[in-house]
Formats: C-alpha cells, structure tokens, sequence
C-alpha cells in the first residue's frame, strides 16, 4: 500500500468522523475577541446544541460554522476543507427572524425563495410549499405577508424555507425563541424526526435548557468573555424521544441539573 | 485599514489613468478633430497656461464660490422641504404637486424669468442653481421619511415625542443614508449649474472660461476647464465620503 | 371629494392669481414676463395650431429615448458598485471626475461628431441620467439589510438570482425614487440642449419665442413643460403602484 | 434636384437665403434648400461640419475665430452687410440717472453685451480704442437680448449694446436713452455674416456652390428694394411678429464676397487678441 | 347628596377598580378579525399576564391597550377615557427587540432617546443610564451600536429603554424570549421589584406558562381565530416570589398544569 493511498484513507476515516470542525478557532471583532481558541468537533448526523448565557458568543459561532465569518486566526472546515463561503447544503436559521425573511413576498413566496435557488421547476414548488407550510404549522396562511404575521409565525415561516432548501447540515440559532409551550414541542418533534429520517447534521443555538438536553446527542455550554467551551456533555437518552417519557427520565434530570449549575456558575 | 485605503485610492487612479491614456490614444489617431477634442497633453498644457499667464484661478474660485453657496442653499431648504413634506399629509396634499410642477423646468429657461424678477444679481443666480440642486435632496429626504421602519415611529408615539424630535431624532437620522446620497447628486448638479449659469448670465467663473473658449474654438482651454470641474467634482466627492463615512459609521458597524 | 382632489391646485391657483394681480396693477412690460392670461391664451394658440403636440413629440421621444439608455446603465453600474466594493474603489476617481462635467460645455463636440438631431440628444440626455440612477442605485444597494445579503448567500443564490430576487426588491423603492429624479433630469436635459442647439422640440419652441420677444409664448411652452413633468411623475407614481404593487410601499405619496 | 440644408440665427441677416426660398429662385436654380434655425451663432461651424448644414450664415467674429482655431470653413456668398441704416441701428442704450456725454464716460460702468466677443462687443472695443479708451476699464456682461430691457431697468447694468428694435422699444418704455451711436460713428462697410461651408463640402459640390451663388446673387435685390417680400420671409422664418418685423429696416443684403472683406475684422480682432494665427485673407473665400 | 355626585362617586370607585379595560373591543385587519368582543378589566397595580398559543393575539391585544391599535368596534380605555393614542406613562417592549433600537445609536443613546423625551437634563442623563445598563445586566456596554449586540443583549437594551422612561404602566410582549434560563431569572426578579415597588401596573405577554405564574397576579389564556379569552386564573401565590420556593408551590404546579391543559387543547 503506497503512502499516499494510505493517507487518502486516514482522511477519509477522518471525514467519517467528523464534518464541520473548529481548529483553535479565534474571532476578533471591532478590537474586541468574542471566540476564543475554539476546538470543536462535529460528526455527521450529529445533533449537537449549544448553550451559554447571553452574549457568551453562540451565535458567532454558529456564523463561523456557516462561512459568515471567517476565523481571524484557526480554522473552521467543513468536510475538512475550510469554510470560506456558505454552502448550499448548509441551512441556517437566523436569530432575528423578522429580519431576514422578504417583506415584499408572502410566506409562500419567502419559501419558494430557496425552491428557486436550487431551481426547482415552477410547477412543483406549490405542492412542496403547501406541504411545508403545514409541517411547520401555518396551513393557510400561504398569502400572507411577514408583516401581517405574528413573531412566532414569522419565526416557523424561516423554519419552512431552511426545510425547503433540503439541507444536510442544519444551524439553527434559536430557532423557537418566540414559540409557545404546545407549538415549540410540535416542532421539536416535527425537527427530530426530520433530521433522523435524512441522517442530518444539526447545531441548535438554544437558552433552553431542557430543550437542549432533549435534542441534543451532546450539549455543548460556552463561556463568555471570550467564548470558548465549558463544559461538553454527552446526552444518553434513548431515541426516539418522547415529551413526557424523556423528560421525566433520570438521566434528563440529572444532565439539567449539571448544565443548570454550570450556566448559574457562569453568571457574573 | 488606513494603508489599504490607500492603496485602493492609488489603483482608482491607475484606472482613470489608463482612461486618459485611452483619450490620448484617440486624439493621437485624429478620431475626432483635434478642433474639438485635443489630446489630454494639449489640455494640460492650457492648463498650465491658464494659470500661469490667465485669471484660471480666479474663475474657479468664482465657480467653487457660486457652487458652495448654491449647494448649501439648496441643502438646507432641500432637507426642510423634503422633512415638512415627508413628515406632513397637509403639504403632501398641498405643496407637493405644485413641486412636482416646478421640477422639470429646465434652468436654461428659468434664467430669463429669474433675471426678470430678481434682476442680474448673485442673488439670482444662486437662488438658480439651487432651484436646479434642490430635487435630489428634496426627493431623497421625502423618500427616507418614509421608508423609516414603523417601529420606530411606534416608539416615538409611546415616547410621546414631540413633532421636531420625531423628526430630528427618529426620521432625518434613519433617512440620513439617503440624504447624503441626494446630496451628493445635488453637489454635482450646484457644479454643473453655476457653470451653466455663468453661461447665460454672464456672472464670472469657469462657465464664462468655457464658454468664451468653445466660442473662440480654443478646444485645449476649454478641455482645461473640463479638467478643474472633473478634478473639483473629485475632490468634492472626497470630502463628501469623509462626511459620510463619519455620519454613518453605525451602517458599518452593522456589516 | 371634490375638494380633496382640487386641493392641489390650490397653491398654485392662488400663486397664479397674485401674479396676474401685479401684473396688472403694475403694468407689466417686460420681454420676459407676462401676465398668465396672456401666457394661458399663447399656450391655447399654440396647442391649436399644433406647434406645441408636435415639438412635445420630439422632445418626449428623445428625452424617454435617453433615460431608458442612461437608466438602464445607471441601474447596472450601480448594482455592480453597490455589491462589490472593490469595484467601486477602483471606479472612484473615474466616476467622480467624469460626473461633474457639464454636457452642455461639451455640445460643441456632441453636435460635430453626432450632428443635429435626435441621436447627438438622445446621447446626452443618457449621460445624465447616468448619474443619479449609479449614486441612489448604489446607496440603496449598499443600505440592505445586512441579513438579508446573508441569506441570499446562505441560500447559494447565483449572482443573477441575488440581483433578482433581492437586490432589486429591497432596492425598488429607492431605485424608483432615483427613476423619477432621472425622468426630470432627462426632460430637463433635453429641453436645454434643444434651447442650446438642436432646432426640434420644445426647447427650440422656447428659443424661437424668446429671440421673437415673445414673452408670453416663452412662459407658455414653459408653463407647458411643467404641465409634462407633472403628468409624468403622477404616471410614475401610478405605473410604481401597478408594477410593483407592495413591494413599492415604502414609496412617497404624490 | 440637390438637396441642401442652410442654417441661419433668427435674424434679418440671412434674408437673401429666406427669399430665395420663398420665391422659389432656389428652385428655379436646382437646389431644393432646407433652412434650419440655429439657436446660437456659435454652434454654425460645428453644425457645418458635422455636416447637418452644409452652408451656414456666422458672423464675421464666428467665423474667423473658427477657422483660426484650425476648422476649415470657407465663405462662399455674402449675406449681409454694414451700411448707413444699420450703423444707426446700432447702439449703446444708457439706463435712467446716468448720462454718458462722451466715450470716456464708460470707464467704469457695467456694459452688458449680447454676447461676449461677438458682432456688437467687438465693434464697441474698436470704438473705445479709436476714441482713445482703454476697454479693459469698462466691465463687460453677457446679457441677451429678451433680458435687456428687464436687466436695464432693475439697473443691473450701466448699459447695453444693442439694436433695433431694441432701442426704439426701450427708450419708448423710458428705461434710459442712447448713450452712443457707436455703428454710426464707426461708419463701416464690412461684412456681418456671410454664407460659409467646409472647404471640402464646397470643392466637391462647385457646381452645387455655383448655383447657390446665382440664386443669392437674385434674390439679394429682392431684399434690399422689396420690404414687404423680405419682411415676410424673415418673419416666416424667425416666427417673430410680422410687425416687429417691420418695424425695422432688415441689414442690406450684398451676396458678392472679396477676400479684402475680411481684412479689417482681421485687423479688428488681432488687436483686441482674439485671433492667435496670422489668417490669408486668399485662403478664407472661395473664388 | 345630588345625582351628579352620587355618579362622580361611583366613576371614582370604578377608576380605582380598572385602570385599562377592553369592553368588547374587537380588532379588524387585512378583512380578518383578529380580536373578538374581548372583555377584560386590569387593576392600578396588577400585574397581568397573558398566554396562548403563538398566532393568537396577544401582540394585537397588547398594541391596543397601547393604543397603537383602535378597535374597530367596542372600547378600550386607560382610566376611564378611550385610547386613542400611546401615552408617556405606558411604556412598551416590542417583541421585535431589533425593530425597536435606533441603529444609529449607542446602548447609551438608545437609553437616553427615552430620557430626552422625557426631558431629563443631559447632565443626569450620563449616570442614569450607567444604573440602567446595571439593571439590565449591560453594564460596559454602553458604547455598542445594536448591530454589534447578541440578540439578548439587544432585548435587554429595549428593557432598559422601558424603564428609563419610568412608566406607571407597563406593556411588554415576549421581553425575555430570547434569553437564558439564569438571565431570564434574574430579569424577572428584577422586573417584579422594581414594579412593586413602585406600583407599576404590567400587562405581560410571555409564552412561558411558568413564567406567566410566577410573574402574575393574573393569567389570561387567548384562544385563537379570532382571539378572545378562554381561561382566566388568578394567581394566589405568596409575594415576594421566590424561584426556588414560588416553583415548587403546589398551587404553582396545579395552576400550571391547568394552564398547560388548556394551551394543549387550543392547539389543532
Ligand atoms: N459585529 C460585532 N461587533 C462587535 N462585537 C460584536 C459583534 N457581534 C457580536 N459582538 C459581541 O460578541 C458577543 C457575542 O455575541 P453573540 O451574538 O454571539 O451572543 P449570543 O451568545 O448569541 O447571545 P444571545 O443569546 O443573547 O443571542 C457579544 O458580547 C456581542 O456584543
Ligand atoms: N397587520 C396585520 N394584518 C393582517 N393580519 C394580522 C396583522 N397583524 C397580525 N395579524 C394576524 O393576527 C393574528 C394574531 O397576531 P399576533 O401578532 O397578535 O399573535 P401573537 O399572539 O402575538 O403570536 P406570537 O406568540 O407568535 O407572537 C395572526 O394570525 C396574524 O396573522
Ligand atoms: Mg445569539
Ligand atoms: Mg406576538
């Protein structure tokens, strides 16, 4: 066996293992560091959240794993070649909902946004769009401008176009932020279901902690100041899960409580 | 970033260099009469003339003086205009079609109406070139008054703000991006139009140079008077994106 | 309902009437002044004999003619300049020396590569409808918001798309604005040059009343003019409305 | 049939080509001639030579600057003239409250000219000169004609340089009176504007050239012995007033050019340095 | 004692009883009815809160006891007059925290827009908003423009802006949806102190049924499509609240369960 044939395979054992990895990954922004020497893994399939107080940097670093960003220093790849733009596989959920869905389209419109971009023909994306539409909880209201939308619609609206985009990696920031207690766990499951059925990749922003723990293979707590990582749990819970069954499990009670005194311990 | 914008200033004018070259080349090649177009080497040449043996320096500081005068003029009654009607349904209904009427009236006819009234005074035709630079603003605030995101406005309600700080603090700062853009239009208009109007009503400054030069088919003096309105309209625009740059440090911010 | 739609007459009915006022309690004798009555009685003669339809023609033509041209590239460049910075560093000293140059000092030239006529107005008048279409272009490109550029590149949209479907959109309304400026920059320019040189349309009616001392023609055509720009922007505004529907809501009311 | 197209200001100056073509002696020599109204003199050599008029009407000043700034016009045809009528037609009109008894009276005093470096401006500066005034201590303004009257009586200017029917309507309106007849006093004979081509267009088209000079050479009586006939065309052609028309006595007509003409406007604008070269006198006319 | 003054008197009782009160306001918008012959009645001091699911109304209902909204038929009054317009002593949080800041602005200036109006002499108003950002937990932040703040901080900024204006009523929409368990913790007791204190009347929108408990005197359930009120409870914990103890409350639990009942079976 020739070198270079064995080291194609140790990358490609490599790539097995894991798809988006930050290498001592640093940010600076206007003369301030917000992550700091960040190493994180991310293996394909795997559903992993992020937590941490607010302001400790989570949405920046999801940011850098969608190319919005480069790292100032360090590296950030994505199926080991660095990220330096988005991809189109590549789905993400902005925090600020409101502002990044098209005012003048209509929810539909907003869908078929990301239908066109990966040049679904025209005849087919009212079928698709109808279907998401529904997933996410808003039949109906496919005429409907975002401004004439409530917060919590608006916010599952961007939801449906990142589903739209059929994406194998999903960054969603939190992305349930504005929804109630029923409709948040809909979603929840509607997600879950979604990213096991395809074998996607998933990093979920989220100040929830019990949602983290539900979701999550692994839970990821920031500090802040700069962010970097904190504390890093594996989450042991069987799939699929269940909102009563895995909430009331020891194991979930037991990782709340690890995670709830880690986010209290980081609190100035 | 100082060194950067440096270098980006230096290959802007490597480009507008290779541009000149470009006008040399076709004067070299006679593709137009050099009557009418001389090279950029004839012109610079008039240049230097001009200002060594003629009143050049004069003539353009009598244009930069009609053109400030007239900008500044229409800047301040432009951004007043545009925030009454932008902010008032009352002179929307009444004042602002009668603006829409005044809009396209050409200066070249304004002049004699203007000469007729005003007489042939500074006065009149500074109140011309800012009749002729007032519509970028004017239109620009109008349109930045009312692109204002409405939850700003909302808080200004619940703030029971007064009138003048809704428009101070809320709409002309919102509609400052495109204000400055007006402006900018605006100034190269003030510029044109004091030339014009130093054309047609004989008022001194680089108009009466260009004018007399394409009468006398002195096509090098006249090219050297395009040269200090290209190299005046620059600078302007220098001093413009330093101004912007500084109002609107927050749009940067957010990239 | 009546009222609402006369109110915008009002001012300048009322402005009208002061004017004729004077006029006549100072017995106005000017070669370039007259009273309306006789300006509104020259602009009856001159729509009944057709001179003024005929010259409005040729003048519209040129003028729509020259700001379809200098829009269309106005509009281009500053996408292009809004979007890429690096562009728009190196166009700068270009743009910005080229901008200030009056056309009307460089007619001489127009007329003797391009001689009289349609053609040498037509290509003035898009030189300056150039202008305000790149700068307003270019600051509404440059003032979207920021997440909605992201999304679009989060979304792979390809450069034509990202121009589409949400360059254009987000920048309509400015981009109108920008429009309606050009469409009274272009009549204006047109006007001029024909006052200036070119013997047809509107201008060279204005030219040929003034050199006839005919005050009150003079005022007429330029009454006439106004008349145009007026209708003009009210069909803008309603062409803003029907096209673009929402989308445009962000515009000002007439 | 050949088809030219002459460009002309609205003035009386071009006449013999106006009755020409409305007596249809063009037509009668072969040329089916198109007037074009040009807005400002000036423009008449570029438009010559971009070849949207292939004969045009400038002013001796026009036309000499022209051609000394390199353009390769010739004169082809006289048109118009000074004589006695026109001289006196000519005048500096003084505004109210100020009385110019002699030409030094000027000094001083703003003078608004209808065009700077033009017909009425240079003649003016010859006349300081001869009467002993330096012209550079008289400001000069650009004023055009339909402002006159309003610039004079606002005071805007001292005076202006003008013409009938201009001094008849002003000094009628009691905005001032003549301050000097200064045409008169200059009593000259010169050329005002003739019909000029490019050399080129001319050398190629002598035939065209030829019978252009004949339609002129008839119809240059017409004008000068026929008021009502003249008077008609040029308010036809000018869509000025019939009666302001009328009104004054149009510059006679002389459609015979000698290269000689030219020489005291040579003379005239090198001194006041308006012409760079040393111009052949020869070389301007076609013969 | 005449008929006018026995009136008067009886106005004064009721004045005392309700300081806002929707009598059957309905709302109408884009032809659909969003509010239906809502009928509610909030006490000076009170502290409301409203739940139900995301879409329901509950932004809609709280712009019009803003009064950004006019009822197209019924009536909402602010002791005892109809609203017709936002008044200084209500203050509001929107929930769309980054519509709501000036961009142009600093956090300080953000905070001090409240102040100006308000007409504080500039000399106050640096130390003022220092005590403010304090509060909010932003302190050293002063100086960010919004575009530079994580969206918590950018919610909280919003918060601090509320309270400078030093409201005796308080409207706020979703204020903590996009921040952490302990951030949140700390926000609501700060929240709950200084409205007791002052008497400050809330009206409260959250889509946090624990929160709403915790928080209220008073829960208020939306129904949807159009929104009306389904469910009513009154909130009989001992003040002052206690996270630990007020959540482990059996009356906590028994309200929330009631809540959570009620939410499930709006939900379609
Ligand atoms: N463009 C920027 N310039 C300067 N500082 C920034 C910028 N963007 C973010 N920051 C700072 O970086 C830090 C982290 O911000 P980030 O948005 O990642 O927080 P977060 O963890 O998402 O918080 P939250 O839960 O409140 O959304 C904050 O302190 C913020 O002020
Ligand atoms: N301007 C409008 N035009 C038409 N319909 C509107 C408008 N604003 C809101 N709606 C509709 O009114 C309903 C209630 O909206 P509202 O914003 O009050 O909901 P909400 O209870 O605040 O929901 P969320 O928890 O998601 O913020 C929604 O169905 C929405 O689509
Ligand atoms: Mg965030
Ligand atoms: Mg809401």
């Amino acid at each position: 066996m020739s070198i270079v044939a064995m080291l194609d395979e140790a990358r490609a054992a490599r790539r097995q293992k894991t798809l988006i990895a930050f290498n001592a990954a640093t940010l600076r922004l206007g003369g301030k560091t917000i992550i700091e020497n960040l190493d994180l893994e991310v293996r394909p399939g795997e559903f992993l959240c992020i937590v941490g107080a607010s302001g400790c940097g989570k949405t920046t670093a999801l940011r850098l794993a969608a190319g919005l960003y480069r790292p100032t220093s360090g590296a950030v790849t994505f199926d080991g070649e660095p990220i330096t733009e988005p991809r189109r596989e590549v789905a993400i959920v902005f925090q600020d909902y409101g502002k990044a869905l098209l005012p003048w389209r209509t929810a539909a419109g907003n869908i078929s946004l990301a239908l066109e971009a990966s040049r679904v023909p025209a005849r087919e994306r009212g079928a698709r769009i109808e279907a998401l539409l529904r997933k996410v909880g808003l039949p109906g209201h496919a005429d409907k401008y975002p401004s004439e939308m409530s917060g919590g619609m608006q916010q599952r609206l961007q939801i449906a176009r990142c589903l739209a985009q059929e994406p194998t990696t999903l960054l969603m920031d939190e992305p349930f932020g504005a929804l109630d207690a029923m409709t948040r766990q809909g979603l929840q499951d509607e997600v879950l279901s979604l990213t096991h059925a395809s074998q996607t990749t998933v990093i979920f922003v989220t100040h929830d902690l019990d949602e983290a723990i539900y979701l999550g293979d692994r839970v990821v707590g920031l500090l802040p100041h700069p962010g970097r990582i904190g504390i890093e749990l594996d989450v042991d819970l069987p799939r699929p899960r269940d909102q009563l069954a895995t909430r009331e499990h020891p194991e979930f009670l037991r990782l709340r409580r690890q995670l709830f005194d880690f986010i209290k311990a980081t609190e100035h | 970033m100082n060194r950067a914008a440096i270098l980006w200033r230096v290959a802007s004018i490597l480009v507008a260099a290779g541009l000149i070259a470009a006008w040399q080349l076709a004067a070299n090649l006679r593709l137009v009469s050099p009557v009418f177009l001389p090279g950029p080497d004839r012109a610079w040449a008039a240049l230097v003339r001009g200002f060594s043996s003629g009143d050049l320096a004069g003539k353009l500081i009598g244009t930069l003086e009609h053109m400030a005068y007239g900008w500044l003029a229409a800047s301040i009654a432009g951004i007043a205009l545009g925030a009454l009607i932008g902010s008032s349904k009352m002179m929307r209904a009444y004042v602002a079609p009668s603006l829409e009427f005044l809009r396209p009236l050409p200066v070249s006819a304004i002049i004699p109406v203007a000469i007729a009234m005003l007489g042939l005074t500074r006065g009149m035709a500074l109140f011309v070139i800012a009749f002729g630079a007032i519509w970028p603003i004017v239109l620009a605030t109008i349109h930045g008054f009312a692109a204002v995101e409405p939850r700003l406005y909302e808080v200004a309600r619940s703030l029971q703000m007064s009138r003048a700080a809704i428009i101070g603090k809320i709409a002309l700062p919102s509609a400052l991006p495109d204000i400055l853009a007006g402006m900018r239009l605006s100034l190269t208009v003030a510029l044109i139009l004091s030339v014009v109007c130093e054309i047609l009503a004989g008022l001194d400054g680089l108009g009466q140079w260009v004018l007399l030069s394409a009468r006398a088919f002195r096509s090098a003096d006249l090219f050297a008077g395009v040269i200090l309105l290209g190299a005046t309209g620059y600078l302007t625009s220098i001093a413009m994106s330093l101004v912007e740059q500084r109002l609107l440090a927050w749009q940067t911010a957010a990239r | 309902m009546s009222l609402d739609r006369a109110r915008p007459l009002l001012l300048p009915l009322a402005l009208t009437l002061a004017f004729e006022l004077w006029a006549r309690l100072t017995h106005l004798q000017s070669d370039s002044l007259a009273p309306p009555s006789a300006i509104l009685a020259a602009l009856a003669a001159a729509l009944a004999d057709l001179s003024i339809p005929i010259a409005t023609r040729d003048t519209l033509f040129a003028a729509f003619a020259g700001l379809a041209i200098g829009s269309a590239i106005g509009l281009s460049l500053g996408i292009a300049f809004g979007i890429s910075r690096p562009l728009d560093r190196l166009m700068e000293v270009t743009v910005e020396a080229i901008r200030p140059i009056p056309s009307i000092a460089l007619l001489p030239i127009a007329l003797i590569a391009l001689g009289f006529g349609y053609r040498m107005e037509i290509v003035i008048v898009a030189f300056a409808c150039v202008w305000p279409m790149l700068i307003l272009t270019r600051s509404a490109v440059r003032s979207i918001e920021p997440r909605l550029m992201e999304m679009s590149r989060a979304l792979r949209l390809s450069a034509p798309q990202r121009i589409a479907k949400i360059v254009i959109p987000a920048a309509l309304p400015r981009i109108f604005v920008a429009f309606r400026l050009s469409a009274g920059i272009a009549l204006i320019v047109a006007v001029t040059v024909e006052i200036a040189i070119n013997p047809i349309g509107l201008g060279a009616g204005i030219m040929l009343a003034q050199q006839a001392l005919r005050a009150d023609l003079m005022l007429a055509y330029l009454l006439w003019i106004g008349v145009i720009g007026y209708a003009l922007n009210i069909l803008l505004i309603a062409a803003q409305r029907r096209l673009f529907g929402r989308a445009a809501l962000a515009g000002d009311n007439p | 049939q050949a088809k030219i197209q002459i460009g002309c200001t609205a003035t009386s100056d071009c006449a013999s080509a106006m009755v020409a073509v409305d007596e249809g002696i063009f037509k009668k020599h072969g040329l089916d001639v198109e007037m074009t109204p040009i807005a400002i003199n000036s423009n008449i050599p570029a438009a010559i030579l971009s070849n949207s008029i292939q004969v045009g009407g400038p002013t001796s000043t026009v036309f000499l600057q022209a051609v000394d700034g390199g353009l390769d016009l010739v004169a082809i045809a006289g048109a118009s003239v000074m004589n006695t009528t026109s001289n006196t037609a000519i005048a500096a009109f003084v505004r109210n409250g100020l009385t110019i008894k002699e030409p030094k009276d000027f000094v001083g005093k703003k003078v608004g000219a209808p065009g700077l470096n033009a017909f009425l401006h240079v003649l003016f500066v010859k006349w300081l000169v001869e009467k002993g005034v330096d012209p550079k201590s008289v400001n000069f303004v650009e004023v055009t004609f339909p402002t006159m009257a309003d610039i004079i009586k606002s005071g805007g200017v001292d005076a202006v340089l003008t013409a009938e029917p201009f001094v008849t309507r002003m000094t009628n309106a009691g905005l001032g009176s003549v301050g000097a007849r200064y045409g008169a006093e200059l009593g000259r004979t010169d050329p005002i504007i003739f019909y000029a081509a490019s050399r080129d267009w001319a050398e190629k088209n002598a035939a065209i050239v030829k019978k252009f000079r004949e339609a002129i050479a008839e119809a240059a009586p017409i004008v000068n012995s026929d008021r009502e006939k003249a008077s008609a065309s040029i308010a036809k052609f000018t869509k000025q007033p019939l009666e302001l028309v009328k009104a004054t006595p149009p510059n006679q007509s002389e459609p015979n050019l000698k290269p000689e003409n030219l020489s005291w406007w040579i003379d005239v604008m090198s001194s006041q340095k308006m012409l760079q070269s040393k111009l052949v006198t020869a070389k301007l006319v076609l013969n």
